[in-house]
């Protein structure tokens, strides 16, 4: 578990918003990655209560698909921000297993460096996290069954 | 002290004519306005959230912890009588400025939100009965819907909802479709949060007293932009929260007739609001002192008092001539913008805008907005009732203090559009 | 920022070798005390109704105000998050301070009356029944009595009361006699606010908890002279007031514990504290937010979050071995006075000093002491059954703070004989 | 009613109250005044709560005897400067009817120069106009009857 994770996507996003420093261009880029998240990857069926994501400004679903313990996420917001956002973090930290979602941590998120933009904070990307990692949790408990 | 912009040159509206003011020079008595955010010059547009100070309240917090502080009602000494006094002094300048009868109506609590739950846990408890009915609007903001919502719980009460139009207007006849006989409260806003929409509350109120029930007034948008005479509205309850009004945090006001005060148990116990304690009876103060246990916001209220004078050496009607101006300069520019809805349209609503962008989320646009500088509020403004009944899902809020300028709401404009332009 | 005095030898008090500082350093950190009273220099002794402020505290408020207000848990703008930040990391400082394990236990109230009305306003009404009993001591203030007599006029509670010995001292085995199967409660000061005694919490709250009781802590004289760990105290609530730990009036905490915080309905509706509103139906947030309804004391906590940095940096010990040292000193002083009687002389005191000049009528001896520029608090201190069980009407009262030095003590002592001379 | 009232003794202490510039010594003016007021014009008996008068921080009592419609007041406290200032307020004021003591107002009270001394409103000048007012009006309306 104390394992370096690879997180080739995750390293993706943080070299790309790291050649960034301009902070309303950093803005830019999430917009960007919110439009061209493809919403087809989250079907409409899915957008119930059970996968809502509590405590956000907009909503936001996530689902998770399991294959040989591993969390394959997928997630969605009416907002374009918060689908950047959203889009990011279930990108980044897809192909996890419970425990190594567990292993990551509050830095993970900050070396996104978001950290300027209210509006991360506002949607709380730490939440999401929480929640992906709730996610792993809660099928590997099932799975123990 | 007090360094207000003179006044201009006459300014009509409504009939009236009034002095407008200067907004440039008011705007240099509030020190935040000047401040950048990422850079850009901050454009303030949430002042229905929470209003800025301007400098003579800031001072006048200073003032009163270096030069003065002390608890009050307590000591018998120095510094302890001039809290007092100060404390005091702030309770009347406040009932003079509702046109109270006395300062003896006016109870200073933490917030309206508290104002309403006394009333709701004193007045509620003592002379509500299982069906009485307690009327409220479809636009009501949670703090006056959830303390009934407790009561009914505790009470068995009935909550009637007076319906909104789809413009936001409010028609008397549709609130005296929902009197009826068992009518023991109307528990009303003053002004929309979302929509801006006054209630005509004189009239609302004579014929709720011709039914014999008495009237709430929720009054915190609706003092900030037009002021109040409580006695000329003749209403038993008026609520209102002081950071709205350019004053600190943690204080709001509740007024009450002399006689509805006197007929209320205390809300909570403490120190002074009490005549005298034994373990087996304790005997409370009168009014306003029974409702205020325990060590009051004393700098708090003595602020508020310098906010107060602030708004009336500008001058209430002033101020909302100010506003009007600028508000229908807004609705203007703001109508050019294609695809541009404005929700909450009554005729003479207060300076507060709702509004959505087609295609757009509203969370979208003000996160643009706000990297423009713009703050603006997003989402259902604790009014989620409301947003059902719009059958939309929130909007972004713009709502304007006294300060705001052309300038501001050019960059309001400016921002909508770049918002558009980033985000499809 | 913090202009702290550096600390000075090491300086032993009970056995535990700890720093003192230098107070006429720290002094200099309190604009008021350099101020004059009649023409007297301002001797400050009423820090138990209220303390005064460190100019951190009140830059804190400032900066608040001129840089970053704004409401909070609402905007999606920069000053809204900032704001925020602030007000939930002030949180999180008071958690820290009180070793509360999380944020999430620490409910901003308004003052400490108000948290002792939460409890007894949710947990109370939730949970006693007829015939259940709380447990009170004969010493506490007003605010740890009358919201459980109302508690007992709604649902017929009883109330018992701990007897303190003539000495002021409280004894475990009169608290244990108290005790029953119907003890629910033990709602106790932690430190007297007239006599300064000390009650060991953490023995009666194990004793409680063996028979099943909770126990509620009103701590607003005792975290100002000796801090508080509530884990290691293992209380189930722990209530303050800001304004005495040299924080800005208007705020105050409620500490409870997790779960018990959880069983608890809400305390008043509004906005902040509800998830989702329907006429229909509202559902709550979990603890803390559940209990502050509407816009909370937000730039009152940012200054207690500075007021509680501020006492960390000079550290609990620090101050309680300062206060000690001028407390032993004053009592040597005043027993010098012929007539001079300290009312509660338990050993191990807090810095709090009741008193009474034989022949001589408290108000007298206090309104000759403020004309020294001495300020003192007279009267029954809103404990008027301590005073009944005293047999005594009143008293003065000289309570400390970290500020006061030997030159106070100084002239508290000529302020006394002054006032013999004057009198008789 | 509005003929100008004759208040001999009123008009002694705010010409002696003038003659001192020093607020410390108009402070022990007042003690004074309370360390003669005979203690033997107020009869214990009369020491009782429906003679007191509320909202005080040390106990103030006050009664009145009725004379050919002239209320004479004699007032007490435990405490010293009180009784110095309830002396002050009963000598004053009596001899006069209801309708004149009702004439009486606030600037009456200011006149007596107090207004520095903490102590002066701490406990109520004020208060005890009005108190001395109301006992007027009592025994008025008693004797309307
Ligand atoms: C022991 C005690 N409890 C409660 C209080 C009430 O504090 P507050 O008035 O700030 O609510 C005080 C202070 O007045 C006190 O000394
Ligand atoms: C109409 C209305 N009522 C009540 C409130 C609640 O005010 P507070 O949070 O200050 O109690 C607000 C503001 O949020 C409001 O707009």
């Amino acid at each position: 578990m104390s394992r370096l994770l690879d997180l080739e996507k995750y390293d993706e996003f943080v070299g790309n918003l790291e050649l960034i420093d301009d902070e309303d261009m950093r803005f830019e880029y999430i917009i960007d990655v919110g439009k061209k998240a493809g919403d087809a990857d989250f079907p409409e069926v899915m957008k119930v209560d059970a996968n809502l994501m509590h405590g956000c400004m907009s909503k936001v679903w996530i689902i998770d698909r399991v294959d040989d313990g591993r969390h394959y996420f997928s997630g969605f917001s009416d907002a374009i921000i918060v689908k950047g956002l959203v889009t990011m973090m279930t990108e980044s930290f897809s192909g996890l297993t419970g425990d190594e979602l567990d292993a990551l941590n509050e830095d993970h998120v900050r070396k996104l460096n978001l950290g300027a933009l209210t509006t991360q904070r506002q949607v709380g990307m730490l939440a999401m996290l929480a929640h992906l990692q709730k996610l792993g949790r809660r099928v590997t408990t099932a799975a123990a069954d | 002290m007090s360094k207000l912009s003179a006044l201009t040159e006459p300014f009509g509206t409504g009939g009236n004519s009034v002095q407008a003011f200067d907004v440039d020079k008011v705007r240099a008595d509030f020190p935040i306005l000047s401040r950048e955010v990422y850079g850009k010059p901050l454009v303030f547009f949430d002042s229905g959230a929470s209003a800025q100070k301007p400098r003579v309240v800031i001072d006048c917090i200073r003032e009163a912890y270096e030069s003065y502080y002390s608890n009050v009602h307590r000591g018998a000494h120095y510094l302890s009588q001039r809290a007092t006094d100060a404390y005091e002094e702030a309770r009347v300048i406040i009932a003079k400025f509702m046109n109270a009868p006395s300062d003896k109506n006016i109870v200073i609590t933490s917030s309206v939100t508290e104002s309403i739950n006394l009333v709701a846990a004193t007045w509620g408890r003592k002379f509500l009965k299982e069906g009485d009915e307690v009327i409220v609007s479809e636009m009501e903001h949670h703090a006056n819907i959830v303390p009934w919502q407790m009561l009914r719980e505790e009470k068995g009460i009935i909550i009637k909802v007076v319906p909104v139009r789809d413009d936001g207007s409010f028609h008397l006849q549709d609130f005296e479709a929902c009197l009826s006989s068992r009518t023991k409260l109307v528990a009303i806003t003053e002004v929309s949060n979302v929509l801006g929409t006054r209630v005509p509350i004189k009239e609302l109120t004579r014929i709720a007293h011709e039914r014999g029930a008495k009237v709430l007034v929720d009054g915190a948008q609706g003092i900030v932009h037009q002021g109040v005479d409580v006695q000329a509205l003749d209403v038993d309850f008026y609520g209102w929260t002081g950071h709205k009004l350019y004053g600190p945090s943690g204080v709001g006001i509740l007024y009450g007739k002399a006689d509805v005060l006197e007929s209320m148990p205390p809300f909570q116990g403490g120190g002074d609001m009490i005549v005298r304690v034994t373990f087996e009876k304790t005997t409370f103060q009168d009014p306003p002192h029974r409702f205020e246990a325990g060590t009051p916001p004393i700098v708090q209220a003595i602020g508020l008092g310098a906010a107060v004078k602030y708004v009336e050496e500008l001058g209430m009607k002033s101020i909302a001539a100010q506003e009007h101006s600028t508000l229908a300069y807004a609705q203007q520019e703001l109508a050019d913008i294609e695809g541009y809805r404005e929700v909450g349209t009554a005729p003479d609503k207060a300076a507060i805008i709702s509004f959505l962008v087609d295609g757009l989320h509203p969370f979208d646009v003000a996160a643009v907005l706000d990297r423009q500088g713009v703050a603006t509020r997003v989402g259902q403004h604790c009014a989620e009732p409301l947003m059902d009944r719009m059958g939309i899902e929130g909007t972004v809020r713009a709502s304007f203090g006294l300060y705001n300028n052309r300038a501001d709401v050019d960059a309001l404009v400016a921002g909508i559009r770049k918002a558009k332009e980033m985000l499809s």
